[in-house]
């Protein structure tokens, strides 16, 4: 078990090093591929080795111990920080790293850093699991698509300098790094795998090495190590508790008084991870770089780990006022970035805004912590994976047959890019379309929520009736783009045949997946998911997922119909596209209709966003400033815990 | 069964009118008139008719607008001239920019008289429409 | 015409609180003088209950200059004049490059259209008597 | 009785019920405004006649996403009284509509998009007070599915006056009734044309119409809920509350979007936001 | 960035004539609006030389068939100028009474058109079920609804009795009595209000750099109306034209509701203040052909009409020429056009009143 897991993390991280000196792209794309399988591989002997799930420690194979590598690596981290500061004339991120390293310094010096139970190192459970497989086979296969992805990328950007050695390293070795994020038992190892995470996304976002994007660059650097701070000074005020390193023992029920303040800078690390109001700029900024880094970042690994950590830390805070506020900043998200969603026009930010509001929903399910929710949390974190991943994928297709990432664009998309447009599809059906997929979850949350007494319940309810509703709105307007249709010439058409193998493996593997998993919905429910939640609080027996034949046959349903009407739709010819009513005024095919004056012109349509009614820089300040109160409360509440 | 002539869905356009024919068409469908007793509807949008109501008469910047709502109409329909303009050109037909009645573009299958058109020979002309579109939808059928 | 000098004029007019209430072109006869034929233009300023004009008389080879850096509303007008009567106004705020009407009769108010309308009267007057005698 | 049973039955009898409204709505328009108005079946002979007639169809996608509308609408109403989890329905039914959405945005066309866009919006406006009004119902009879509802001792209307005051509000959007008839109209003299529908023709006509009809049992079924002692008491409200609709109608413009959204969305806040939280602090 | 471009006509529900306008749009405020008219082109003033003036009259009573009476009449005013032409008087009062009614009947017909436009169709048919009763006036004493053709040059064709038009002036107070009705929900309706308050809003300054006409005009605070020239009676009666300063849409539906009760009031005037008796004459026949030239103004229910007619001798006219009130307006609509939302487009456009058959001819 053990050796498995070291191998899950130190091979790509192997792998990683060896891409960083291949330059020949033939090669490259062989050891991606075999590496990719392999890892992949890996994660699902790990998953099917671990058997019945219920939770295991262990420690390094052959009785290995850490020593004082952890601090080591710690310092190595800084000095690059520093060095990279230093080259970009930026003071805020040295000085966070400085401090944490004075705080690790401190600890290993002053010997407070309590003696490490060799043997619990590493904690593997449920969840563990979900989030091995999501980041091995999602993982693994943003890493193939990047191979025919980042080849176009640097064919229709020509300015910017290749680097692909170090894009594919990054990818790996932030693969690796997640790995072992997950399976962490022992906090300051989980630090280390959560900084290495930080620096990759930093190092990925500013991929293009332009002002803007070293500029956004910064910013999640920033922000993710003033979470990193936290989780240091957490680590700082941990180690003097019994167990208080031990994330499986910290976490086994609700926490005493004392424990508040260390779990309430826990959370915020997750919060500044899972890019929570108001750390929420980051992910928006992320978006400027390559989309398979976003798909990276941004469904399967970055931000999980955020949201990883809540949930793990859900049962300690929940039921404490520490454990609502924790919900509150992530409902409120969710409302606020769904609200400034319906404004934006960047398809990729839109699934940025998407991302951050489902990530919203899982921290709220994690700061309230029930079974129920809990199920909740971890539902939405696998069909996100799978959805989101996929949608990052094709956006990015999309976004280098058509060189444009506006929404706009994507009109008669149907019509150009069909089977692209049919997983297009799938992800939003997979993401929103009721019932399927997050619906289910949401509306399980629903009915968790009635449950819940007091001022609490109603304004949770509230704010996801009115989430889900902004949600639909977003989602719709995308759909329509992509679901228009008009005639158009042979070579429109013949654009969609060039995309990569890579790109077409990776994303028809990661809409089967979406599809895959709603089928077998039940199975994950009450196999996976249902006994992680009962393991996690204690629950009696029960089947959450209140699914009737009538239902999952709605479901899928629902799930199928988009996308194999695009397919259909491909195919089929003899219709009129010319007869649209315009007033009267002739049309002709392609969309041409008579204008003023005699000229004439292609229909040319913009959805609404909006205007007037909803502000989304003014919304997306509001929401930054009130979560931003609700978490220095949150803080001020942990510390007067104490 | 056929439900053609009980839910004759009108569309009106304005060829060159005078306006005269075209306030005696929405007069029909007001209180003293009340064209929808027949189950007559005022759609406004040629993919939903089943009668073209034309007022006036063909000229040069007009002529493709009524082509293209009469292609746009789907089958069964039927056409009727509403007004002397619209059957004949009018008192216009000499002027320089009239080419003649509807006839000129469109099969016309009512001839409503008149300047301008009275409702009550508008309803007619709506009536032996309905008659008209029966007869096409057994053609067609 | 004295472009400078009418311009003046008009522009009096807008100072001195007038509106435009029409701009309107004549054929002039005869209608068979050799092009280019004249035309007569009568600028219609109302102030109140007052109506006053400004005539000038062009052919088609002058240039008549645009007043819609006076009156805005110009522009239906000339666009107007320039696609009935074929009259060359040069700046018109709002131009709408002879699409304001698509006439079966190329510029209808031509002398050589006029002189064909007339024509085909008196042709249709002498059928008429003829049939009648 | 298998609850089955009435999804069935809900299949087969909503249209008829939703036909006759929408002809008996057409007779009470028309004595507002002083005429005669149509024969009580000729929404019928409406759909009978689109029926018959060709449809041009513009695209190859509209029709099957109007059928998926239709279809979606009807599986609504027959989960909903078939004893299907509520908060489940309400999702179906904003799927249902979401359908109509797309099959308009799908031609491309400057009305049919502009129209869908606005559907989009009264689905935005509305949406929140469908989800909450459920949400509440279940929280006060602590039932999850129609007969449970109908079947618990404790009386709905009562518990959730406001929530009950806010649907008349919002079932003027779902009957598509002036001022919120702003995405389709049925007197097509608004600046949309037809709006959504505008490039819909013969039968995909006729399945919005259906769709609608559907909709209109719904909402009829949704009433009977909150009168959940006394179905023919719910079904009279549901008269009441339809009744008003058309006055409300018949008696203002259409509004614009944007006071659709913020006025809706300000109802449901005050209204149901208010009776949920009343709801939550007391029990 | 991409805009919605929404093609608003030459078919389109809202106004049953085709005017075209390329409506330019973000989410739906309207960026710019380019027009196209020309749909309705006849070229009926180029028929002068087709047809002998004596009967050219009947060709301008339908260059539009909502205010075909004072077309006739502008026509023949115009021609007795030229022809010093003295008209009896009684026909110069009758020609005002109808004159006046047909005012009414044109507001109501824009009333009810501009309550449709706004989604209001129960206003609109009450609108047109009180225009019908003005119709059957006009059926009676003139034989036609639409078209009257009781105008000739010298006078006109038509007595109406004294009893007659006693009952009119009655059936005219019932109708004003219902109409207030109406009028009441116009002006205090909060959806209206919404619809109509504030949209649309001509200034004074620009209704006169736009140089608007008629109701446009005087619901931007102007004053300007032709019947205050006097010419044709009105200064033998109280007239004062009615004034609004709001300068929106609403304030444009007050003034055209005011005018229908003005109107209604002028009648009762004019009834009491013209010539009775029966068979009083009617026409003074004009002799030979025209020669000369004038400018006739006029008000008519949309604004001012300008008429040009120039005579040389012959049985044809050389020129005639009708400047009307929507082509003096349709500046002013294309203005207030640009900046407004999709939904507010059917309301600025009817409430200019907009006449295409009038402004093409």
């Amino acid at each position: 078990m053990s050796s498995l897991i070291v191998f899950l993390v130190a091979f790509p991280l192997v792998v990683g090093g060896l891409l960083l000196g291949i330059r020949n792209s033939k090669l490259r794309n062989v050891i991606v591929v075999l590496a990719g399988l392999v890892v992949a591989g890996a994660s699902i002997v790990t998953a099917v080795t671990f058997g019945n799930g219920d939770a295991v420690f262990f420690g390094l194979p052959n009785g290995l111990t850490l020593g004082r590598s952890l601090l080591v690596l710690e310092i190595a981290i800084a000095v690059f920080v520093v060095a990279v500061s230093i080259q970009h004339r930026r003071i805020l991120a040295p000085v966070l790293v400085l401090g944490q390293v004075a705080v690790s310094v401190y600890l290993e010096l002053s010997g407070k850093m309590p003696e490490l139970e060799p043997g619990r190192l590493f904690w593997f459970d449920r969840l563990s699991m979900i989030m091995v497989l999501i980041i091995g086979i999602i993982g693994t296969l943003i890493c193939i698509h990047s191979l025919g992805y980042m080849r176009d990328y640097h064919r229709s950007s020509p300015l910017i300098k290749g680097r692909r050695t170090v894009f594919f390293c990054l990818l790996f070795v932030f693969l690796g790094s997640m790995f072992g994020l997950v399976v962490s038992n022992y906090l300051p190892l989980m630090l280390i795998f959560w900084e290495v995470t930080t620096l990759c996304s930093f190092l990925l976002i500013g991929y293009t090495r332009t002002k803007e994007t070293i500029g956004y660059a910064f910013d999640a650097l920033n922000m993710n190590m003033l979470g990193g701070l936290g989780f240091s000074v957490a680590i700082l005020m941990l180690a003097g508790q019994p167990d208080g390193l031990d994330l499986a023992k910290l976490t086994a029920g609700p926490a005493t008084a004392a424990l508040l303040p260390a779990l309430a800078l826990l959370c915020l690390a997750g919060l500044t991870k899972a890019a929570q109001m108001p750390f929420s700029r980051w992910l928006l900024g992320a978006m400027y770089a390559p989309s398979p880094t976003s798909a990276l970042l941004h469904s399967s690994t970055m931000v999980k780990a955020g949201v990883f950590l809540l949930l793990r830390l859900s049962p300690a805070i929940a039921g404490s006022s520490l454990g609502t506020l924790v919900a509150f900043v992530g409902m409120l998200t969710f409302l606020f970035v769904s609200l400034v969603g319906v404004t934006e026009q960047n398809t990729k930010k839109v699934l940025a805004y998407s991302t951050i509001g489902s990530l919203g929903l899982i921290v709220g399910c994690a700061g309230l912590g029930s079974p129920e929710l809990i199920w909740v949390g971890v539902m939405i974190i696998i069909f996100h994976a799978l959805a989101k991943g996929l949608l990052f994928l094709v956006v990015g297709t999309i976004e280098n047959r058509l060189y444009s990432k506006d929404m706009e664009n994507f009109d008669t998309l149907l019509s150009r890019l069909p089977l692209v447009s049919a997983l297009a599809l799938t992800g939003i059906a997979g993401m929103f379309i009721a019932p399927f997929g997050v619906v289910v979850a949401k509306w399980t949350a629903i009915r968790a929520f009635l449950e819940i007494p007091g001022w609490q319940g109603a304004a949770l309810l509230v704010i996801m009736a009115f989430g889900t509703s902004l949600t639909l709105f977003y989602w719709g307007k995308l759909l329509i783009k992509v679901l228009s249709m008009r005639s158009v010439s042979e070579y429109e058409r013949s654009v969609e045949k060039r995309i990569s193998r890579f790109e077409w493996l990776a994303e028809i593997s990661l809409a089967s997946g979406v599809i895959g998993v709603a089928a077998f919905l039940g199975v994950i429910s009450e196999q996976v998911v249902g006994p992680y939640a009962l393991a996690t609080f204690k629950g009696t027996s029960q089947s959450f997922l209140h699914i009737e034949p009538v239902i999952l046959a709605t479901m899928i349903a629902a799930l199928l119909f988009l996308p194999a009407l695009a397919l259909w739709a491909s195919r089929h010819e003899g219709y009129n596209t010319a007869d649209f009513y315009a007033a009267g005024r002739p049309v002709t095919s392609g969309g041409v209709m008579g204008m003023a004056l005699g000229a004439t012109q292609t229909v040319t349509l913009r959805n609404y966003y909006l205007d007037g009614v909803v502000n989304g820089k003014l919304v997306f300040r509001v929401g930054t400033i009130a979560c931003g109160v609700l978490l220095v409360t949150l803080i001020a509440v942990g510390m007067v815990a104490r | 069964m056929s439900f053609f002539s009980k839910s004759p869905w009108i569309l009106h356009y304005d060829a060159s009118s005078c306006n005269g024919c075209d306030i005696e068409v929405l007069a029909c469908l007001t209180p003293l008139y009340d064209l929808e007793r027949f189950g007559v509807v005022n759609t406004g949008n040629p993919k939903h008719a089943d009668i073209l109501l034309i007022t006036g008469s063909v000229n040069e910047r007009n002529i493709d607008i009524i082509r293209n709502l009469y292609r746009q109409m789907p089958d069964p329909k039927v056409v009727v001239a509403v007004g002397a303009c619209a059957c004949s050109g009018g008192i216009f037909a000499r002027a320089y920019n009239i080419q003649g009645g509807i006839d000129k573009v469109l099969p016309v299958d009512v001839y409503v008289p008149g300047c301008a058109a009275r409702p009550e020979s508008i309803i007619d002309g709506v009536v032996q429409g309905i008659g008209a579109l029966e007869q096409k939808r057994r053609k067609s059928a | 015409m004295d472009r400078q000098g009418f311009l003046a004029r008009v522009g009096e007019y807008h100072t001195n609180g007038w509106r435009l209430a029409i701009i309107n072109a004549t054929t002039v006869p005869p209608v068979d003088a050799a092009e280019p034929g004249i035309f007569e233009i009568s600028w219609g300023f109302a102030k109140d209950l007052e109506f006053e004009t400004i005539r000038e008389q062009v052919t088609t080879a002058d240039e008549v200059p645009s007043v819609s850096d006076f009156f805005g509303a110009a522009f239906l007008y000339e666009n107007e004049m320039r696609e009935l009567f074929g009259l060359n106004v040069t700046g018109i705020g709002l131009d709408l490059g002879g699409q304001l009407y698509k006439t079966s009769v190329k510029i209808p108010f031509s002398h050589a259209a006029v002189k064909a309308r007339l024509a085909a009267t008196a042709a249709a007057t002498a059928a008429a008597s003829g049939k009648k005698a | 009785m298998n609850p089955i049973v009435f999804g069935v039955l809900f299949i087969l009898i909503a249209p008829i019920f939703g036909g006759l409204l929408a002809g008996v709505d057409r007779i009470v328009s028309a004595r507002m405004q002083s005429r005669v108005g149509p024969p009580l079946l000729q929404p019928f002979y409406d759909l009978g006649k689109l029926l018959q007639k060709e449809a041009r169809q513009v695209n190859p996608i509209a029709e099957p996403l109007l059928l998926g509308h239709l279809g979606f609408m009807a599986a609504t109403g027959a989960m909903l009284v078939g004893g299907t989890d509520l908060i489940f329905v309400a999702f179906v039914f904003a799927l249902a509509a979401l359908f109509l959405v797309l099959a308009a945005g799908s031609v491309n066309s400057p009305y049919s998009f502009a129209g869908a866009e606005r559907e989009l919006i009264v689905l935005l406006a509305s949406e929140p007070f469908f989800i909450l009004m459920l949400a509440a119902i279940c929280k006060v009879t602590d039932a999850s599915s129609y007969q449970g509802v109908l079947s618990s001792a404790v009386m709905v209307a009562p518990k959730l006056p406001g929530i009950l005051l806010a649907f008349t509000f919002v079932a003027t959007i779902k009957l598509r009734k002036s001022p919120f008839d702003i995405s389709t109209s049925h007197h097509a003299h608004q600046e949309l044309v037809s709006g959504l529908t505008s490039d819909m023709s013969g039968r995909l006509l006729a399945y919005v119409e259906l769709a609608h009809w559907y909709e209109s049992a719904i909402l009829a079924a949704l009433v009977v809920l909150f009168f959940n002692w006394s179905v023919p008491l719910g079904l009279l409200a549901f008269a009441v509350v339809y009744g008003l609709e058309v006055l409300v109608d018949n008696s203002t413009s259409r509004a614009k979007w944007q006071l659709v959204l913020r006025s809706t969305w300000v109802v449901t806040l005050l209204l149901v936001g208010g009776n949920v939280l009343a709801l939550f602090l007391i029990k | 960035m991409k805009r919605t471009i929404v093609p608003f006509g030459p078919q389109h529900p809202v106004l049953a004539e085709p005017l075209v306008l390329d409506l330019v749009l973000e989410d739906e405020k309207v960026i710019d609006a380019i027009p196209t008219i020309g749909y309705i082109h006849r070229g009926l003033e180029a028929m002068v030389d087709r047809v002998e003036y004596t009967e050219m009259g009947f060709v301008v009573e339908r260059i539009c068939g909502i205010c075909s009476f004072m077309h006739g009449m502008g026509y023949c005013l115009a021609l007795e100028s030229i022809m010093s032409v003295e008209v009896p008087d009684r026909a110069r009062w009758l020609r005002i009474i109808w004159a006046e009614i047909s005012r009414i009947q044109s507001h109501l017909l824009w009333l009810g058109l501009g309550a449709d436009a706004f989604g209001f169709e129960n206003l609109f048919m009450h609108c047109w079920r009180m225009r019908e009763e003005i119709l059957d006036i006009f059926e009676k004493t003139t034989g036609g609804r639409i078209i009257h053709s009781v105008n000739r040059i010298g006078g006109v064709k038509r007595d109406i009795s004294d009893s007659e038009l006693i009952a009119i002036v009655a059936r005219l107070d019932g109708l004003g009595k219902a109409f207030e009705a109406t009028a009441r929900v116009f002006a205090n309706d909060p959806s209206i209000r919404h619809r109509m308050s504030g949209v649309g809003v001509l200034s004074m300054a620009d209704a006169r750099a736009v140089d608007a006409v008629g109701p446009m005009a005087r619901a931007s605070g102007v004053r300007m109306d032709t019947r205050l020239a006097g010419q044709n009676l009105y200064d033998q009666i109280e007239f004062e034209p009615v004034l609004e300063t709001a300068g929106d849409c609403l304030a444009r539906v007050v003034v055209r509701m005011r005018e229908v009760r003005q109107s209604i009031d002028l009648i009762h005037q004019m009834v009491d203040k013209m010539p009775k008796g029966e068979g009083l004459p009617l026409e003074n026949k004009p002799r030979g052909n025209p020669s000369g030239e004038t400018f006739t103004r006029l008000e008519q229910p949309r604004g001012e009409v300008v008429y040009y007619v120039k005579a040389n001798g012959t049985k044809y006219l050389e020129r005639f020429r009708a400047r009307t009130p929507t082509f003096a307006n349709i500046p002013a609509m294309i203005k207030l056009v640009k900046g407004c939302d999709l939904a507010d487009v059917p309301n600025i456009i009817l409430t200019i009143d907009p006449c295409i058959s009038c402004t093409e001819r």
